[in-house]
């Protein structure tokens, strides 16, 4: 626990994690310390394991190898209210109205027996869920079910239940894919504001580069350095590039010693956006 | 079009649904009227009108002992013993399916208990159970609650651990505690589950009630039917049977309407 | 209306009296029987005993084991002409009520009775509170199946039961429990027949000579006090679930007719005709003739005695041909 | 941690799992001996010694009339008719039940049917089915494919249902006719769903077994169990339901492992 | 069958089709013409009935009113080989592994009776499945089932299965929302390959504008016109903009006469992309 090597106050330290499904390796020998109120942007080919690191720091699955503290405790491995996340494919209350899949996130922690609130403080949330649900676009489907709304919907019905909880990780898997530019500029807004107002530290993927360098503080670019083309699953992906976009000038770091040729993919990445 | 995109119009599907019906009727009644030709006082196919009789006799004129009316003093006990059964079964189903599929800690001493358990057959076990639970009402509700609690906790532990587990995780990250987790989450998405197990159960349950009500008892659908076919007095017993039919099958309708009413997200309601 | 053909089926179901028929069966007695006769005897076991006579009356057998109630409940009553072809036995001391704590019949008044409803232990009840001067409306007569009346007796709430053997040497044996009553108080009025389809049984009388033939065949190995008497008491003593002292046990308490003469001989008795009087008087009172029948003499009975009942619709025949038959060495 | 994250470790699993039963033990064993103490013949609850000599008797040693092994013959005769009856009911009730499920045209008449038909009590009509069947080996079989087979169709029908209807969408317009949709997706998907209805009716098959051999057999669990009832043998019924329960639970387990070899992507196979 | 109004020879017309869920309109008073061998991108805010038009193209839904007409023919009223699609949250078969996904297009048809494709056709279809899995970069999960493969990989397994048919009108709901720049472009070569060889019909719903005008023959821009902010569900979306790229000039033309103050939101959409 005192043994904060590497980054001493460093708010989350991730320590040479591995994870492996079966023969698979996904992710391989990844290191980096992450300062509270970070925003970072993680972007990378599909498939190389970024909603599997997402998975890691949500305590949902436990590293193969490795360990990943935060605030120099070992990471609770089990998901709390401190780390709030939208999955990439939105997943959201079947059973509950748009309007009570939001408010349920304030009334469980205030209602640890009854899992609800009653009276005044039940119209309370519902009054704080209803707003929420405004600055998404989603006040007028209050009372519909999940399976009524469009993708882009669920998806901000999803956004929504995550801020509404103001956790101090946020962990975001393509949270605006299925939105149209108008509503993602919005979300953009809104997801800004929370971040200064509360200072939470944010982890994104997305695949649209500019959004992950116009919103983050800092970059994470994930890749393969290495490929057996014999067994697809005998290495992992790192952090190829680490980049601080703080105080407005960006300076790309690459975070391992990389071979040159090795930074085309990320390349044709970039240019392609 | 394809077979698998063809459906019924409302009068086609209304037509389609009474056929195997009025088929089956058709044969019963030609083998009846056949069976009664050869032997006048043949009882194992009544006619219509013999079991016509029978259930004027029992249902609608005072039973010369007694003067209960047999047929609705009969129901009405089944029915209480029945419902009593149900209840207590899908309460103990429902807490012991939801602990074993949610709890991995609960699961592993209960869901090999609640697999062996429903391989026991109660009926071969009857003599340990009287000794338990006496011969009286309680011995009847208890056999239906033996019988069928077992297959509910079974099919909905299976169904908790479908759920899909980014929903758990989400709740959590919402501030669910492993209670409310349960209560807001886990129970209210089993609910309809639980009603759709309850109709798949339902003939389950009605079979044990009539084992039940034919080991000791003094009134009852089960009673009626075990007492009479000491004479194979199948103008009896098939108005009787048809009457437990129904009864299960209404009750089996009120369960989908109650699905569809209180679960309209539940899309498996739509069966 | 029936015709003449090769196979017979007869069903029996365990039960003391019936037993032999396993032994007929396996021993091979009953194929040489059926030989002699160029025809075919299948016996074919049943568990359930109502079930039995209900394939009976539904014409899947041709003969059954029953009793005289339930042989005038379910097949006469229900239209198929039966004859009673062999009285193998009566019931004496087989059937009796047993009652917990005292040994005073009189003590029943108000009392719950667990029994077969309908059934001889129904009949034996009747009788039994007659004796005391009660009637039924006295005591509350609670159904409960044959198979569940042993574990039942053990329960706190159970206090008389009326039963049969081998449930009531269960019974009987418990501790505090009492024999009040039983069927040698009316001897003859339980009888154990074989009764086949009046129709078929006219239409072939090798039928009716085998099986007779074979029976008391049977009967003879059974009465005597040889080796092979007792390996067939203890082999049938096994196959009903207990051994040869319990099976004997038993048998002490049926009144065996080992030979064709004594059946022929008790069955043309006037003792006999007012036993079946009785057995009707009841079966009607307590509606097991149907509902077709406005009083006891619905359905017609001949008896060598006499004739019982509307002669016009004479569906039951205690016919002594085929046991005279074998009394006279005929068969 | 929270309770629902926790979950044992294999030792604790298995020490959970076996808890239940050897508290269950011990209770059985506490009463037994209490009830021998005060009557040494009580025949209720046997002791283990007398358990076993019933079971060394009928088990290994030879039947001094036919030679035979009973407790092998009956198993053996039980379980053919098992095995049989199971899986006539499995293929009938996946016919039935994708049927109704995929195709509205057949599920308008199918669906009502076998709601009806699984709510008669099959032991009620006995008389009837006996007629149909006779009163060998056919009727044993069939009355466990009556009992169970709605049961499974329902069950069935209910998870045709449920299939994504997207995914149906999708497999026309990859070319697949009705046949061959049925084929190619609702079968395959159904398949897994089919061997966990089978261990959910497991228990309701074995009943129906033993009221079949109860009526009419001359060997099987179930009619020895019958046969003995009527001296009250505990000795011999108590060691039988165990063995029927053991037989039970291992079918239950081949299924379950036989799920998990079959069809890897079924997330419900981890039950 | 031999009316056939505004636009004889095209291809898709659609004729005054509303769509209506219950009380809410979600699509009114479409009107359009489609030449056989366009690529139709279709953008608008989320929402607003793009993915509802598309059900009504494949056939799973019908209009409320109006009709759909093909080649001059009433739209059949069910999906078929003739009309492929992606839909918005990727939907594969759960029990085939990835292989057999794309396998299966191959086989359906020819098998009418087994479903499945015996000895060398067999594996004719599978290498030629293998060859399309590999255009879409998973020939190193040939054998995984679905619920292994990350959100992208899903996404791309529904494309393969899509293409390998080949069909006359091709259906996309945000085929590309989950894969990075650099795959994306993979993508867009694909699919420009395919619809130049086979002249097929596309419909593609996108989010992103400049794919929109990249790739598309013509875009259709949907929008509510009227909003009642008393009842959001009063009036529905039509197409607002229909704009033909043909010949590299862009021509917006405005598909029904548009109140200016209501161009708004796919302004601002169009500069947010
Ligand atoms: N089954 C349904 N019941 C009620 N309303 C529905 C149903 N399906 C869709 N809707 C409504 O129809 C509208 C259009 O939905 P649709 O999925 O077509 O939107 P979309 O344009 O595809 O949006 P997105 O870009 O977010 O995917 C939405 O407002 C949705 O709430
Ligand atoms: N349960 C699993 N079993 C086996 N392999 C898995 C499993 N889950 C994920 N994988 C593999 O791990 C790799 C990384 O998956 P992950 O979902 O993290 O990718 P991603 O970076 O989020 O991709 P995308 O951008 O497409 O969502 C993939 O190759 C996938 O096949
Ligand atoms: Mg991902
Ligand atoms: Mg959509």
């Amino acid at each position: 626990m005192s043994d904060k090597k590497g980054g001493t106050g460093a708010f989350i330290q991730v320590k040479n994690v591995w994870k492996q499904y079966g023969d698979q390796v996904v992710l391989e020998r990844l290191n980096m310390n992450i300062a509270e109120g970070e925003f970072c942007t993680l972007v990378g080919a599909s498939g190389c394991g970024k909603s599997t690191f997402l998975r890691l720091l949500l305590g949902q699955e436990a590293p193969s190898r490795g360990e990943i503290l935060l605030d120099g405790q070992p990471l609770a491995a089990e998901p709390d209210v401190s780390r709030g996340v939208v999955f990439q494919r939105y997943s959201v209350f079947p059973h509950l109205s748009v309007l009570d899949n939001v408010a349920l996130g304030l009334e469980l922690p205030r209602a640890p027996f009854l899992g609800r609130l009653l009276g005044r403080s039940k119209r309370d949330a519902r009054e704080q869920a209803t707003q929420m649900l405004h600055k998404v676009g989603l006040d007028h489907a209050l009372d519909k079910y999940p399976a009524q709304l469009s993708g882009g919907m669920q998806q901000r019905l999803a956004i929504a239940q995550a801020l509404i909880m103001k956790p101090r990780v946020l962990l975001l898997d393509e949270p605006f894919g299925a939105l149209d530019p108008g509503i993602r500029k919005d979300m953009h807004a809104l997801l800004l504001e929370l971040w200064r107002e509360t200072r939470l530290t944010v982890f994104m993927v997305t695949h649209d580069l500019s959004e992950g360098f116009s919103l983050g503080s800092r970059v994470l670019v994930f890749d393969k350095p290495r490929i057996d083309p014999h067994a697809p699953g005998a290495y992992g992906a790192r952090v190829t590039y680490d980049i601080s976009l703080h105080d407005g000038h960006r300076t790309p770091v690459a975070a391992d010693s990389l071979p040159a040729d090795l930074a085309g993919p990320f390349q044709t990445a970039y240019q392609g956006a | 079009m394809r077979l698998i995109n063809r459906s019924p119009s409302r009068g086609g599907r209304l037509a389609l649904a009474i056929l195997p019906f009025a088929l089956l009727l058709a044969l019963y009644l030609a083998h009846s009227a056949q069976r009664l030709e050869l032997n006048p006082n043949d009882k194992l196919l009544p006619s219509f009108g013999q079991m016509s009789a029978a259930v004027e006799r029992l249902a609608f004129t005072p039973d010369e002992r007694s003067g209960d009316y047999l047929f609705w003093l009969d129901t009405a006990s089944s029915l209480k013993r029945l419902g009593t059964g149900l209840a207590i079964a899908a309460v103990a189903g429902l807490c012991l399916g939801v602990a074993a599929g949610t709890l991995p800690l609960f699961g592993a001493p209960l869901s090999p208990l609640i697999t062996v358990l429903s391989m026991v057959p109660p009926l071969a076990i009857l003599p340990i159970l009287f000794i338990v639970f006496g011969l009286g009402e309680l011995s009847k509700v208890m056999l239906i609650v033996i019988g069928i609690t077992p297959i509910l906790a079974r099919d909905l532990e299976q169904r908790a651990r479908e759920i899909p587990p980014e929903l758990l995780i989400k709740a959590q990250t919402l501030g669910a505690n492993t209670w409310t987790l349960i209560l807001r989450l886990v129970l209210p998405q089993l609910m309809p589950r639980l009603l759709i197990s309850l109709r798949l159960v339902m003939g389950s349950a009605w079979l044990f009630l009539i084992a039940a009500e034919a080991i000791a008892s003094t009134d009852g659908l089960g009673y009626r039917i075990f007492l009479v076919r000491r004479y194979m007095a199948m103008d009896v017993i098939l108005p009787y049977v048809a009457w437990i039919t129904l009864l299960a099958w209404a009750m089996d309708y009120l369960l989908w309407r109650l699905t569809r009413l209180l679960f309209p997200w539940h899309e498996g309601a739509k069966a | 209306h029936a015709e003449k053909k090769k196979t017979f089926n007869i069903a029996w179901t365990i039960y003391a009296g019936w037993m032999p028929w396993k032994y007929a069966d396996e021993s091979g007695i009953m194929k040489k029987w059926a030989d002699k006769y160029g025809i075919k005897v299948n016996i074919i076991q049943m568990n359930d005993y109502v079930e039995s006579i209900n394939q009976y009356s539904a014409g899947q057998f041709d003969g059954v084991t029953a009793t005289n109630m339930d042989a005038l409940s379910i097949p006469a009553a229900g239209g198929v002409d039966t004859t009673a072809l062999i009285v193998g036995d009566y019931s004496n001391g087989n059937d009796g009520l047993v009652m917990k704590g005292t040994d005073d019949l009189k003590q029943i008044k108000g009392q719950k009775v667990h029994l077969v409803e309908l059934s001889v232990s129904h009949y034996l009840l009747a009788k039994a509170l007659d004796s005391v001067g009660l009637s039924e409306k006295d005591v509350k007569v609670v159904n409960t199946s044959d198979a569940d009346i042993v574990a039942a007796f053990r329960t706190a709430d159970v206090r008389n039961v009326v039963t049969w053997n081998p449930l009531l040497q269960e019974v009987a044996s418990a501790p505090d429990a009492h024999l009040v009553f039983d069927s040698t108080r009316v001897p003859g009025h339980i009888m154990d027949l074989l009764i086949v389809n009046s129709a078929t049984l006219a239409d072939n009388p090798a039928f009716g000579k085998a099986v007779t033939g074979a029976w008391y065949e049977v009967m003879a190995i059974m009465a005597s006090d040889t080796p092979k008497g007792a390996e067939l008491r203890a082999q049938l003593g096994a196959a009903s679930g207990t051994d040869q002292a319990g099976y004997e046990a038993q048998l002490k308490c049926t009144h065996m007719f080992y030979t064709p003469a004594e059946a022929v001989s008790f069955i043309s008795s006037p003792q006999a005709y007012e036993a079946m009087d009785s057995v009707r008087k009841f079966s009607f009172k307590h509606g097991l003739l149907g509902d077709g029948a406005d009083s006891a003499d619905f359905v017609g009975i001949a008896m060598p005695a006499g004739k019982l009942g509307n002669q016009g619709n004479l569906k039951l025949r205690f016919d002594t041909t085929y046991m005279q038959m074998a009394a006279d060495g005929a068969l």
